[in-house]
């Protein structure tokens, strides 16, 4: 390192991702690293793990949630800085299979029922989940496909149960099949947002560091929309 | 306190654990006995194995096993062929998956009881007209006793708090997949602390009480000493 | 006849075994320590199988090139050298092991019989740990009868034992023998035993048969070195002839004259083994009078072994039957004795063994 | 092939197990020899306790103690009021909840190894004047190898494959509590599949190699038989 | 003086040992099966702690109300009733294991001389298994002596060997006894063990000390079961007063008269133990020549003990010393033997042990 920043000493931040942001974060975090002189430490889990070491002391700067839920219940708690919350990304579901053209843009096959198992995120866990469960409730298939319904813990597993053929379809992130170096796998409907309420990601700040306000001003910031973007989400 | 699901969950993982260590003990013990007795130059590195699916983490575990399971994997394949159901989210893998995951908790400790027995009650028990397999039954399982206590409380236990392999191949279908070990954790995530005190106390309290029960009815058998 | 060649190489040790023994007799197998005793009888037993071997016991083959009865097939019984109780069985349980195990039309050995006699009543509900190592080896033994052995191998059976008790059990094997002719083959290093039991001797030395033959023969052989030594001993079969109620005792006739032995329920005309130990026989060149020796012989000097610094053994023929004394070198220069010469031979003490 | 995240988190790892197995052997040894010798009637609670840990999912139990360690827990309370560090979110944190959650894996063999031991080679030490701890290390140790084999091996992968109680109460911070086992699982989620294969491959093949020079090596000890 | 007082309960058996042994002596443990010998044994090594008990070994406290040494610190050998070797150890570590462990200072028997007499040198590097019988017991006698004890006690530590080992191990125990002055205590069934070696002699009765005392004495006490039976015996300490070159014979005197034994190379002067077996003892009412016999005395009847059916033991007594002689019953009624009355007794053969 050369030249600081005369406001700034270079420092390192942790800062609590949710897994299923993990290839878009890291991506951010790199860029936000070669601008600045802060290092950023990266720590992938679940929302809800994430939440209960927040609550124990972890020593995160930030945290960066799947859901709206866990921030805002940190803030309310004071465990959390206030008024640092902020929507970073929404997410989208898309109806996938890893074959070529057996998904098709509409809801026909799901009300063939023509397959064995329909894999989706935990309702309970995953906003995922919550909006797949959504979707399926806005067409009435819920109640007639729940014996077919497999559940994955998180919108990871979900992804790898039809990734691995178990399932042959299953509502996965948007995300997790939208990468800007390739091409997307199989064939998808990506689900009209009108089916579901969108998926709000948001960000709270847990310590309030210069690095971490540094963090989150690029985050928001212009470039680093763009990626996430590029990688399959919707921003605010 | 307890929610019907969790009851559910509570009965699958009971049957889970069951049949699991049934099966543990039921292929763990000839193989165990015979690492105990073969000579084979190479039989080290079937001991290796038999403790190399503890090394990976049971979610990545339970991954490999989804992807073998699956259509395209070679499990899922023979299934296909012989027009068998998938074994993935279905009770039956769960209970492949443990099987697989807490087998060396049941092999080693039956091993090192097996070779503790030595050669020589055997060799007795054959001038008194036991044939290998009446022998097996009536001295050299007895005298193993100490390890198949052993093997079953691991296998049993470590069936119980399974989680990752099981959260994986499983699906998480209640009344079908749904084990205790993912209520609880289910819980925890989603914040329901009071429900994962509530479960996780009634699983150790069961828990207990089984080994407890166990343990005691071991000791009204005294101790085999040498 | 059971016939055994077993070869077998240790490290340090090789058993080349070429054995034929009479089928219906008690063998003994005497030895050294670590002379291959026990190999060969786990060897008969098919305890250690992939071994050179040729067994026929009767008319089963038991083992040879291409054929092996396990053990488990084989209709014998064994008393290892170590008790070897099962540790998880009371001593009811470890008894009834084999018995459960035997079928009932070949049981011919009563197990109370021998849990009376072998003084185990008290001791049926106790655990192996909890018994006194005489109290095991007798367990062990009963264990072994009790799947009615064809043939009962005893690996030093009696070692742990008292006087009493084995007296009264090596009474209880003989009549196991005599009553349904089960050959029993008996490691021991007692001449006593040996004496008191055996019809046939094996002599085993570094793994190989030194000597094999009858008792009688075997214990009389001077270049044998059962015939040296304080413990040489003759081996006399005679027939009863009288009784002596009064003083209790009987008349036993033999080639050579006739015994007077501690008196023994055995019928006019049975033949039995009377056992004459070559140290309780004294030689003398007139027949004396007004002693308490009522065994007095006239016998011929045979042989001469100078076996001892200051002791001879004197092999005698009494009647042509073989007797042997051991004499001090200096009586039997004192007396003269040579190969040829009348003397008089006299058995302080004669053990009738029956 | 490998990254530099990774081989630290490898790194880690095996830090990790090493010490947990070496904390766990030697609480488990004296522990375990109590209980082979213990006559308290009422020992069986203690040997149901030993196994509990096992019942519970990893994650859950890595809740648990997370709670405990944390700051307003009862540990966490009581380091803060001796000036201690808390030992949530520390490699400290992760061994004593790798320690706890493989206990009953390294208790059970030791004690059945040193129950089947029996008293008389020991009585025998003592008449040739070795003392208790003497005999303890003379003896003991050297008859109950196989069982101390089997501990340290079921204790080493088990800390290897470790994963939920970590995750939990070690917060996967990189080059200080992310373990290995964390790594694959992130590289699984992410759907980073080739890291994730190599680096279970590279996991499992170094596991393999240190079982199987452990077996070799202790094959060359024939077994003692009895 | 090793003084004991033992009160041991179990279930079905008690031991009320009080016991007071000569320190200096060899004694021997004597007694039926189940009888508690191995478990006085273990008491006084303090295997068995909480027990009441008193015992004290010389000058030392070694267990009363408030003090117990433990085994380790005791300075003894134990030669348990198995071998029970060291089964991770081989032969050489077996027995360096109490080696090691005795200070070089307190080391007054030699590990080599020990290896070497119990004919170990051939299996130093053998494990534990791969021995036979004897020859784990020959490892657990030197195990035992290498911790250079100042008390050995040894159960049956000669049952699993052939003749000629036993008399060479126990010429070995006698030495040292000899020559280090360690007292033994020594359980055995074999009379001829007990009478070779053992000064004093317990007799064990059903956990209870039924006599104790020295050796000679014991063995005549017709009252007691060790003068009855085939196996009684007399013990007379003789002096030494001449070889005789020519004949390898050594000429021993006492009180009684003049004993004509094999040769023994001990110096005049010095005093032995013959031992005299009451059936190789017959009585004649005339001297007798002409007779392999050489050792004749007069005699005075002194009791006459009817306890077999057929036989008699005759207590004679020679010049004083007691002696046994077993006749039959009629020998006695026809020689007309009544206390008091004068006769000769003729001892076949006399062993000299020393
Ligand atoms: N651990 C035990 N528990 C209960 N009773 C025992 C135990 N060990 C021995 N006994 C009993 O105590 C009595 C004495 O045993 P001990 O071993 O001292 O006999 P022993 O005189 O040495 O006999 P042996 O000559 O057969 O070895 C026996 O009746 C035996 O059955
Ligand atoms: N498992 C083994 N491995 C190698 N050598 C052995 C083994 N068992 C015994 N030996 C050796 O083989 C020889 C014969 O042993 P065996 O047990 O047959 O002797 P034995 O005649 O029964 O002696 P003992 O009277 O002492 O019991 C001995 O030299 C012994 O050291
Ligand atoms: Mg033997
Ligand atoms: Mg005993």
């Amino acid at each position: 390192c050369f030249i600081l920043p005369a406001n700034s000493i270079a420092a390192e931040i942790l800062v609590a991702v949710a897994s299923n942001f993990k290839t878009a974060m890291t991506s951010v975090a790199r860029r936000f690293e070669l601008n600045s002189d802060h290092k950023v430490t990266l720590i992938f889990g679940s929302t809800g793990k994430h939440y209960a070491q927040i609550k124990n002391g972890a020593p995160y700067d930030l945290f960066f949630a799947a859901d709206v839920y866990r921030p805002k219940l940190l803030e309310e708690q004071s465990a959390a800085i206030t008024d640092s919350r902020f929507t970073y990304a929404l997410g989208k579901i898309v109806l996938w299979s890893p074959r070529k053209n057996v998904i098709e843009q509409d809801a026909k096959l799901l009300e063939r029922e023509a397959f064995r198992y329909l894999s989706i995120a935990n309702p309970k866990l995953a906003p995922y989940g919550r909006a797949a469960k959504e979707v399926l409730l806005n067409l009435k298939l819920w109640n007639g496909l729940a014996k077919k319904i497999v559940r994955g813990e998180n919108i990871g597993q979900t992804f790898q149960f039809v990734k691995s053929g178990n399932a042959e379809l299953g509502f996965v992130a948007y995300s997790q099949i939208k990468n800007p170096k390739q091409e997307i796998e199989g064939s998808y409907w990506l689900i009209p947002e009108s089916l579901y309420t969108p998926i709000e990601q948001q960000a709270v700040m847990i310590k309030d560091t210069t690095a971490a306000g540094e963090f989150i001003k690029f985050v928001k910031s212009k470039a680093a929309l763009k990626i996430i973007r590029d990688y399959g989400y919707d921003t605010p | 306190m307890f929610s019907q699901p969790d009851l559910i969950a509570l009965a699958i993982t009971l049957k889970l654990a069951f049949i699991t260590t049934v099966i543990l003990l039921l292929l763990g013990t000839p193989f165990a006995w015979w690492l105990s007795r073969t000579r084979w130059r190479y039989k080290f590195i079937l001991e290796a194995i038999v403790a190399l699916p503890l090394v990976l983490p049971p979610t990545v575990l339970g991954f490999y096993l989804l992807i073998m399971l699956g259509p395209n994997g070679p499990v899922g394949g023979l299934m296909d062929a012989i027009g068998g159901r998938p074994l993935a989210f279905t009770f039956t893998g769960l209970v492949i998956g443990s099987v697989i995951y807490s087998m060396p908790f049941v092999v080693q400790p039956l091993q090192n009881a097996f070779t503790s027995i030595g050669q020589r009650p055997l060799e007795v028990a054959a001038t008194l007209r036991a044939s290998p397999l009446d022998r097996f039954f009536t001295v050299t399982i007895p005298l193993a006793r100490q390890g198949f206590l052993t093997a079953a409380v691991l296998g049993f236990a470590h069936t119980l708090g399974e989680f990752g392999v099981v959260l994986m191949i499983g699906g998480n279908i209640p009344g079908e997949t749904q084990v205790v070990s993912i209520a609880i954790y289910d819980h925890v995530e989603s914040l329901e602390y009071v429900q994962a005190h509530w479960l996780s106390g009634g699983l150790l309290l069961l828990s207990f009480l089984m080994l407890i029960a166990v343990y005691a009815l071991n000791r009204r058998f005294r101790p085999i000493q040498l | 006849m059971i016939e055994a060649k077993f070869k077998i190489k240790r490290d340090d040790f090789s058993l080349h075994a070429d054995l034929c023994i009479p089928a219906h007799d008690v063998t003994a197998i005497f030895g050294p320590s670590g002379c291959g005793k026990t190999t060969l009888l786990r060897s008969i037993a098919g305890l250690d199988q992939h071994r050179q071997g040729y067994l026929k016991f009767r008319d089963s083959n038991w083992q040879d090139s291409d054929n092996f009865v396990p053990p488990h097939h084989r209709p014998l019984g064994y008393v290892f050298q170590e008790a070897s109780l099962f540790a998880h069985l009371n001593v009811r349980d470890n008894l009834n092991y084999g018995f459960k195990r035997t079928p009932q039309s070949a049981q011919t050995i009563k197990l109370e019989q021998a849990v009376e006699l072998l003084g185990l009543e008290h001791l049926l509900t106790r655990k192996p740990t909890n018994l006194s190592g005489g109290e095991r080896q007798r367990v062990a033994i009963a264990r072994a009868l009790a799947v009615s052995p064809q043939l009962l191998l005893m690996d030093e059976p009696l070692t742990a034992l008292d006087q009493t008790s084995k007296q009264e059990i090596l009474a209880y094997l003989e009549s196991l023998h005599n009553q349904l002719d089960i050959p029993i083959i008996y490691v021991s290093h007692s001449a006593d035993e040996v004496a008191r039991l055996a019809d046939h001797l094996v002599l085993l030395e570094e793994g190989r048969v030194k000597a094999s033959g009858s008792i009688g023969e075997m214990l009389t052989r001077l270049d044998l070195p059962l015939a040296q030594g304080n413990d040489a001993e003759a081996l006399i079969e005679a027939t009863v002839v009288e009784h002596d109620e009064e003083y209790k005792l009987t008349y036993m006739e033999f080639s050579g004259g006739r015994f007077t032995v501690a008196h023994k329920n055995l019928s006019i005309g049975k033949t039995a083994r009377l056992r004459v130990l070559a140290r309780d026989v004294s030689i003398t060149l007139e027949h004396q009078n007004d002693t308490s020796i009522l065994n007095i012989f006239p016998a011929i000097v045979e042989e001469i072994n100078e076996d001892g610094i200051s002791q001879v053994t004197v092999k005698l023929l009494v009647g042509g039957v073989p007797m042997l004394s051991r004499v001090t070198r200096k009586s039997a220069s004192v007396l003269g004795l040579k190969p040829g010469k009348q003397v008089y031979a006299q058995a302080k003490s004669v053990a009738l063994l029956a």
